[in-house]
């Protein structure tokens, strides 16, 4: 076999039987599946270079394609047609017509997509660093709104808790789920979608060790599946949750 | 309301935002009425556009946002020396059935496409052009994926709807993919 | 060189940026000549100014940039949803276990708590509302932690002495969680 340079590269199976049946313009409810067939083999004996799973899928095709070769030698067999009705010969190439149809489709909105691409590629929006900002806002005091009096009842809830705690012993505790839990976090934060917010409000009245790696399983679960960022301002600032749009 | 010092509240928020402002939060945050806002906002692209300023007022993504004019992205290719790459046509085909059959599963992409998809999905989901948006309930339980705000700022999309109709597409694109034939094989 | 696509070129150029950019690398890119360029710059520094626009374009060290006018603050402040100025209830907590029973370690704060307390000590500490006052002489000599000057200033006392006595809280607050149990129960 000749080594053969610039070898079109296509994105499968129907990429390739595209490329066919364009360059020998047929008519695609028409397919001279021989030719094809052959063609679309030639190209596969040239192509040993590919990565395996890439390649097993030109290979379905083509056993695909003999398949439907050899069944275009035999007798066309009938569909059971209404009573009376003229029976309608099968042909064998109908299913992969529509497939190609459907991937010919595709294949077009991809080119729309790429043209758009184009054109979006050509403006660019700021980039903005929320910490350049940060000379513009007031001076803030952590403590602000905070009396003397809720100081007092933070503790007294704190040691309400621990002595609770203590006493009870044999509280089954609540199974929450991961997903359970996401849509707690999910529903909490889409109250004010717009707001970050502060990652302890997800942690408080988490009592467990369990609940809390439940809540924080739950966390990186929506981290992984881009439904909410995570934001640090600064090292070891607070760290706030964004809903993700 | 100052009409002046509002243009400049609007004008500064854009600014400093770097992914598209949605009416609301614009409403929200200057407390001018949505209508208002809207003719506002269309008013200044106008102003721009008439003053050939470096950058217009563009409708994205669900919201407004400010972006550099197309004409001057040579100039800021240098600046930021790293041209925007563009997806790859496995990835453009790939999304273009998530576009559209969207939520769609990896087997659905691939029974369409006839390859295997994951490498284009695990690319497109890292460009976080795609996201997953649940589970089909069917054996197994696969994954079900749909396109993300940032397809639609990927591509300077309002909104999905926005894209050509999957049967329009040959008419309007004259993508000479078959030259040879009549338009009518689209009717099916 | 058409004067007025320069300035787009320029404005593009500043809007893109987000440092500023010094007059050499501006006048390279678009090739205008440096004194010409510092000329334009001013021109539209004025133009802003004058449009009242919601930016303005100012010289820094190291080169030029568009800010937001300050007036406008308060808006993008709500935008950005700069962080609440009040402490989780996690926060104020941990802040409180400390107050009264400082100098503590972190163990001794997660055993009254029931929960991990490292991130409400970030927090507290980035606030500056805690210290570490020392080490506690046991194993792993753990860090102690204390109030800081800003914490009693902001509840305008001269010395955590000055904190309320518990058990005259309890009573004063009245708050029933636990009627059932006697007050003595924060004593310990």
């Amino acid at each position: 076999m000749a080594y053969q340079v610039n070898l079109p590269v296509f994105e499968g199976p129907f990429d390739l039987l595209y490329h066919l049946i364009e360059k020998h313009e047929v008519d695609i409810y028409d397919i001279p599946i021989a030719q094809i067939a052959e063609e679309y083999l030639a190209y596969l004996r040239q192509m040993d270079e590919l990565d395996l799973e890439v390649a097993s899928s030109f290979v379905v095709m083509a056993a695909q394609l003999l398949s439907i070769k050899a069944r275009m030698l035999l007798p066309a067999p009938t569909m059971e047609g209404d009573s009376g009705g003229e029976p309608e010969p099968v042909d064998p190439r109908a299913e992969l017509v529509e497939r190609l149809l459907e991937y010919r489709k595709f294949k077009a909105v991809a080119e729309v997509l790429k043209a758009q691409e184009g054109i979006a590629a050509q403006v660019y929006p700021r980039v903005v660093d929320p910490a350049s900002l940060a000379h513009l806002f007031r001076e803030v005091n952590p403590l602000e709104g905070v009396m003397m009096g809720d100081l007092l009842a933070a503790l007294q809830k704190a040691l309400r808790r621990q002595r609770r705690d203590e006493m009870v012993a044999d509280v089954p505790r609540e199974e929450v789920s991961v997903q359970q839990r996401m849509n707690e976090v999910l529903a909490n934060l889409q109250q004010t979608p717009a707001e970050p917010a502060p990652l302890e409000r997800f942690f408080t009245g988490n009592h467990y060790r369990d609940e809390l790696i439940v809540t924080f399983l739950a966390l990186l679960e929506l981290v992984r599946l881009r439904r909410i960022r995570l934001l640090q301002r600064e090292t070891l600032g607070a760290i706030y949750v964004l809903l993700r749009e | 309301m100052f009409a002046q010092e509002m243009k400049g509240a609007v004008e500064a928020l854009l600014f400093v935002s770097g992914e598209p402002l949605p009416l609301e939060t614009l409403a929200k945050i200057t407390g001018i009425e949505a209508g208002e806002l809207a003719e506002l906002l269309a008013g200044m692209a106008e102003e721009y556009a008439g003053q050939k300023r470096g950058w217009r007022l563009e409708e994205v993504a669900g919201g407004y946002r400010l972006v550099t004019c197309p004409e001057y992205a040579p100039y800021i290719e240098q600046l930021l020396q790293h041209p925007k790459a563009g997806l790859s046509h496995a990835a453009l085909e790939t999304l273009a059935i998530i576009a559209y059959r969207q939520p769609v599963t990896r087997l659905e992409i691939e029974q369409i496409r006839g390859v295997k998809a994951d490498h284009s999905l695990a690319n497109l989901l890292g460009k976080n052009l795609i996201c997953e948006v649940g589970r089909k309930e069917t054996l197994g339980r696969p994954i079900l994926y749909g396109t993300t705000e940032e397809f639609l700022r990927h591509f300077g999309l309002r909104q999905t709807e926005e894209l050509p109709k999957l049967d329009e597409v040959f008419v309007q694109e004259e993508i000479p993919l078959f030259a040879e034939q009549p338009v009518g094989d689209e009717k099916e």
